[in-house]
């Protein structure tokens, strides 16, 4: 990724705004961007989404395969969760192998999924030791404004809700729908000076000065959390951050789940 | 084997197995401007093709010493997402794609005034979405699009689609099934305005005859598809939004 | 690769004797450069040829090993074709990876062969879905004066028709000719300004607007094409395309064909 | 799966595999300056990871793209070595090792007065030389002993520990099978200078309370592997010997 | 590997020396410098050294894993030995694929050790042509001040000394000592100007005309030799190289033998 | 195991597997500029080995970083071509022809007059097209009759040769199966004019005076090959060219 610049001035004035409440698309500090999403829509991929968050805009495709378990886990399938930042998505994108940050993301994006246990991965296990579902989850990102851990993760919920198992294709039965009933989701709020902002722009983001990452599961319990950027979070913007986060991840799940009929 | 010589690619009454007529296309649907950060876009729908194409330009060159004095480069990256396929698609560069690129950028070369854009490059990036054969026609078709939605001045928009053999039979915009099991695959890209083949590749069996009549027939597709593309165009630019939802729906 | 440029005054110089119906080296437009071939010369190699194109000079290698076929071509062998431009063969050319020039090369070679029929994959296949014959078709540039494609498929045929499987160090019996009988040939066209020249060298390669390779096949007809180049054909010049290729790969067929004593 | 339950991660008298109390830290040694060609280095035992940490810088930027005309750039890299973990380790970057540079990058830029070296690259290298839970708190804790027996100025020491929760209890600096096992794991760094949280991740289950107090528990530890750290600053550049020799043995 | 230039005068004042017999650290022009090692120190590996020769340390970390055997070599375990300069161990070493003086580095290593016979790879050998024990030496440098050759040379033969074969793990009974015994040694010899000096010097090595590593058995006899760098010797020069070499390897065995208890 | 004992290297007449004698040479052909584009060129057939080497230079430096202001750098990359070996090789770096192509760019830097080319690059490109054992002293070989037809001056040509060891006998320019089966190799290149060795490796097992007789063996033998390798420069630039063809054919 390239070095992006946010000029100090820009800076200033998204902090003013800040202790007055509000930012640059005149949302509240705790206010996500609106979220559309449509599912199905790859017919190759087994689910798939495309969703976007503001003008982050991503699509995830949901593939399983059968393949071997890994060697210590050999009654459990595989989750795979692949990011590239791919120059169409944002300018300062750039070719090559993923970067740091694409990194970064399929990882808290994963964690935040594998780790809710959304995805019973006995359940996946054909043959212990010889078969099992290698279930392949890629962010494909189309435009980048921020906070791509949030939609990505949303993007990746609602996709594996989405999914039918490809069973009959591989001589396994009927098709049926991946046996999932959970809704993961994050929360990502930024610091800028002393605010606190949650889902946050592209500006907003190489502006601040911290990150951190949250995700929530249904009951409100917490199944990972990820700081990023190079400035530091106290203990109280922690909790602060935490209020936010689930007060945040229960609406939108409540609306995901009304949205997809659940 | 046997099964293979028994599927029939056209049936008794001369149509495919999606029931098109030999010369006709499938559905074709063109959106220009989908992306907010690209400096232009398009999105294609053709068969179950799902294709994005998003320009950046013209902008400074990297790596620099691709530069060149007296004119802009045109760089194109064509990549299959991971999900596109029959299979996951492992992600990075491959030969396929690497070759589909070259001749993407080397027919988008032709068209686009390069030479008004001295040490600079424009970057075009192709996402096949979905897979549906015809992928290289259909991403051409959309960057040309994009390129234009970038405002960036060209000759002519870059119309793009293939004709083939299937059952013997010469046909149209080759589906999935007549790519796997037919006789000849053509695709080719046309510039109306100029009359000239910008893409040209063949594989498969033709007489002289045959490539001579299936070349033909692309030609007069792309004139087709041409439309589609300036009205994708048209129906960005036009203010009356109401008259553009009429577009579209006729269109389909 | 290295960008080459060639000096304006030099292609107004290769066209004005185009128009004129010559070249610098004295051909015609349609002529091809001198052939020089000589088959089974790597002894390491199950068929192998050393072949020159005017002072394009390649060596094609092959080899046959087994292995796993494709999945979805279980009962066929694999044919790879593989193209590097090394830098001991031009000037202009890089180390490193397989430039996008080399990639086409070798896909351009491997198509015009692969689509003429001229190997029954199925032949290649030892037990369905598991043994088949790979067969590694890898070309080796030691001087590069322009055509290679042209090079490259004259002298892949060749090495294919002077072809042993090696059988019997795979326990499979003796060895036997690979079963051969075809010879498409490719034959590569370029257009300077309004002018079709066939073979072209290094320079007029550089100095050329659009290339267009065709591949023929025993009977004359058409059985792979690529266009290349940052210009344009007009349909008619396809047309007078067809023609050049056609009678050149009629001719060279037949030259060839007596040298081998077919 | 039968045996994995059995494993009982804290007995009945409340103690760990290790025997440790709940809340108790395994054995941290630490040493400074123990390579010769580093601008600065240390070495880390802590229960059975052995990590050793080296800084090179304030130096030139590679690749000079990377250049910060305001401040240092600091780049880590964190390695196992290829016998540092059950299994061979292949050489060469992964993505878990790829995410740890980088989280540990942005907790050292916060502590660096990286405003004072314009231009210039502060280079952080974490090798673990033997893996056994923690090593990126672990390497942490090194790596800003490192770049302080380089003399490159820092707002404090940045020590880092685990907390996590095992048998559903909350326990300190997680072991190996503890992680394995456990329910959650919580990483962080922590300022006492300043009392910020420079590194934060979390993965497993935690309720609302649990977190607070997991967070508390390592913030609590932090300041104690703080006293360590500046105990082996002090026993490197204290000149007498004698002294060093007899602490570096009651800490043991 | 970034370039490092000695400056003439260095070289000049290196020479001076020598021509008295004497060097920059004091020693003499046959003397190693102090060997200090401890083994088993890493839990993770099946055997392991820390070794420091000066200022140049090293640890080798032996693993031994099951895998299969070489096509060719069905009833013999396979070594190998893998070295990275990396950044940490000297400023002019770079991240990245290892450089052509780690590729080096790491095959002298391992052609001095297997060509020793020290290890009987049939004995490695588990089931013909199916399992083999795969036995893996890698070298993780700490600190370079020249002289990694012999330095990771006995850092490898001590570390194999201090292996147990790690069988219960893979149920193949109780674990074992590597069966080895023999104590192959390099000695490496650089010329600056008509000087031979053993052990070289970071500084040294840079000003250093030519290099000469040689591998000596327990018997004296030569098992391995490489030259290296820009300049070259005499077969006189190569005579006293030997000489320093026997002298040198047969003194270090001892000493080494004698710390470990053999 | 019992049929690798049972080959006999020597036979009893004290003649090799291929007939010849312990310290009798495989045949040798050496042709100078046989390429047109390089700047200098040779091709070397030696037993059933196939070489060919390209010289480029004194060129600019690519990547420049690498440029020394005081001299040319020598940079050389030998390379299998895919189908030199029994088994198919990939293509791409690998470990073995790194280092050969580090130790064949040392020797020749020894003798080519690199001071005469400041801040340039003398590029070496070695292809093994067929690999009968040698191959890297047959490349020195030919690389050095390269540089001399490229007209960079030298000292001297630098021609290489393999002593080794068979059925515990010394033997000249080792064979495949005693590359395999014997008992050491050791390759070594000597600069007649100047009584240096500037390429020198070994491996098996050699006493002290074995090794001293084999470093004889194969100095001796280097001197032959260095007529051959002067002839073959002769025959290229002497202008008589019928003459040229009868020492051609008598070499034979």
């Amino acid at each position: 990724m390239k070095k992006t610049i946010i000029p100090e001035i820009k800076k200033e004035f998204i902090n003013k705004l800040a202790d007055e409440g509000t930012r640059e698309d005149g949302r509240g500090l705790s206010d996500m961007r609106e979220i559309n999403f449509e599912t199905g829509i790859i017919g190759t991929a087994d689910g798939s989404v495309r969703l976007s968050l503001g003008k982050t805009e991503v699509i995830v495709g949901i593939k399983l395969q059968i393949g071997t378990p890994y060697p210590d886990k050999q009654d459990q399938g595989v989750l795979m969760t692949g990011c590239e930042l791919k120059p169409m998505a944002h300018p300062a994108f750039e070719g090559g192998a993923p970067s740091m940050e694409a990194v970064e993301i399929a990882r808290v994006v994963d964690r935040g999924i594998r780790e809710s246990g959304m995805m019973d991965m006995y359940s996946f296990c054909i043959v212990p030791g010889e078969k099992v579902w290698l279930v392949f989850l890629d962010i494909q990102v189309l435009n980048y404004d921020g906070n791509l851990f949030d939609a990505a993760t949303m993007a990746g919920v609602l996709a594996l809700h989405n999914t039918m198992v490809p069973a009959a294709a591989n001589e396994l039965g009927d098709d049926y729908k991946l046996p999932v009933t959970l809704w993961p989701l994050t929360a990502t709020v930024v610091k800028i000076k002393n605010n606190l902002m949650a889902d946050p722009t592209f500006t907003e983001e190489n502006a601040a000065y911290a990150r951190l990452t949250i995700s929530i599961d249904d009951n409100g319990d917490i199944r990972a959390m990820q700081k990023g950027l190079k400035g530091a979070l106290t203990y109280d913007e922690v909790i602060r951050a935490l209020d936010i986060a689930q007060e945040l991840t229960q609406n939108i799940r409540a609306s995901l789940q009304k949205s997809t009929g659940v | 084997m046997i099964c293979l010589t028994e599927i029939k690619l056209i049936d008794d009454d001369g149509l495919r197995l999606d029931g098109r007529k030999p010369d006709e296309l499938r559905p074709i649907k063109i959106e220009a401007g989908v992306l907010d950060n690209a400096d232009g876009s398009a999105y294609v729908e053709w068969g179950n093709n799902k294709i994005i194409a998003a320009v950046y330009g013209p902008r400074e060159v990297q790596p620099k010493y691709l530069q060149d004095t007296a004119k802009a480069i045109v760089q194109v990256s064509y990549n299959m997402a991971a999900f596109a396929g029959d299979d996951r698609i492992r992600p990075g560069p491959n030969r396929r794609a690497t070759e589909i690129s070259k001749i993407t950028a080397e027919a988008l070369e032709r068209v686009i005034l390069t030479g008004q854009y001295p040490r600079s490059s424009i970057d075009v990036y192709i996402e096949v979405l979905e897979a549906d054969a015809g992928t290289r026609c259909a991403g051409l078709t959309a960057a040309s699009v994009a390129v234009a939605d970038a405002g960036i001045p060209m000759i002519d928009l870059v119309p793009s689609v293939a004709a083939g053999k299937a059952d013997g039979q010469l046909v149209l915009d080759v589906g999935k099934l007549e790519d796997n099991k037919g006789q000849a695959d053509l695709p080719l890209a046309y510039v109306p305005r100029t009359g000239e083949i910008v893409l040209l590749q063949m594989d498969g069996h033709f007489t002289r005859k045959e490539l001579e009549m299936a070349m033909k027939m692309a030609i007069d597709a792309c004139k087709e598809i041409h439309v589609i593309q300036q009205d994708a165009l048209k129906r960005k630019y036009t203010p009356q939004s109401s008259v553009n939802t009429n577009e579209q729906e006729a269109e389909q």
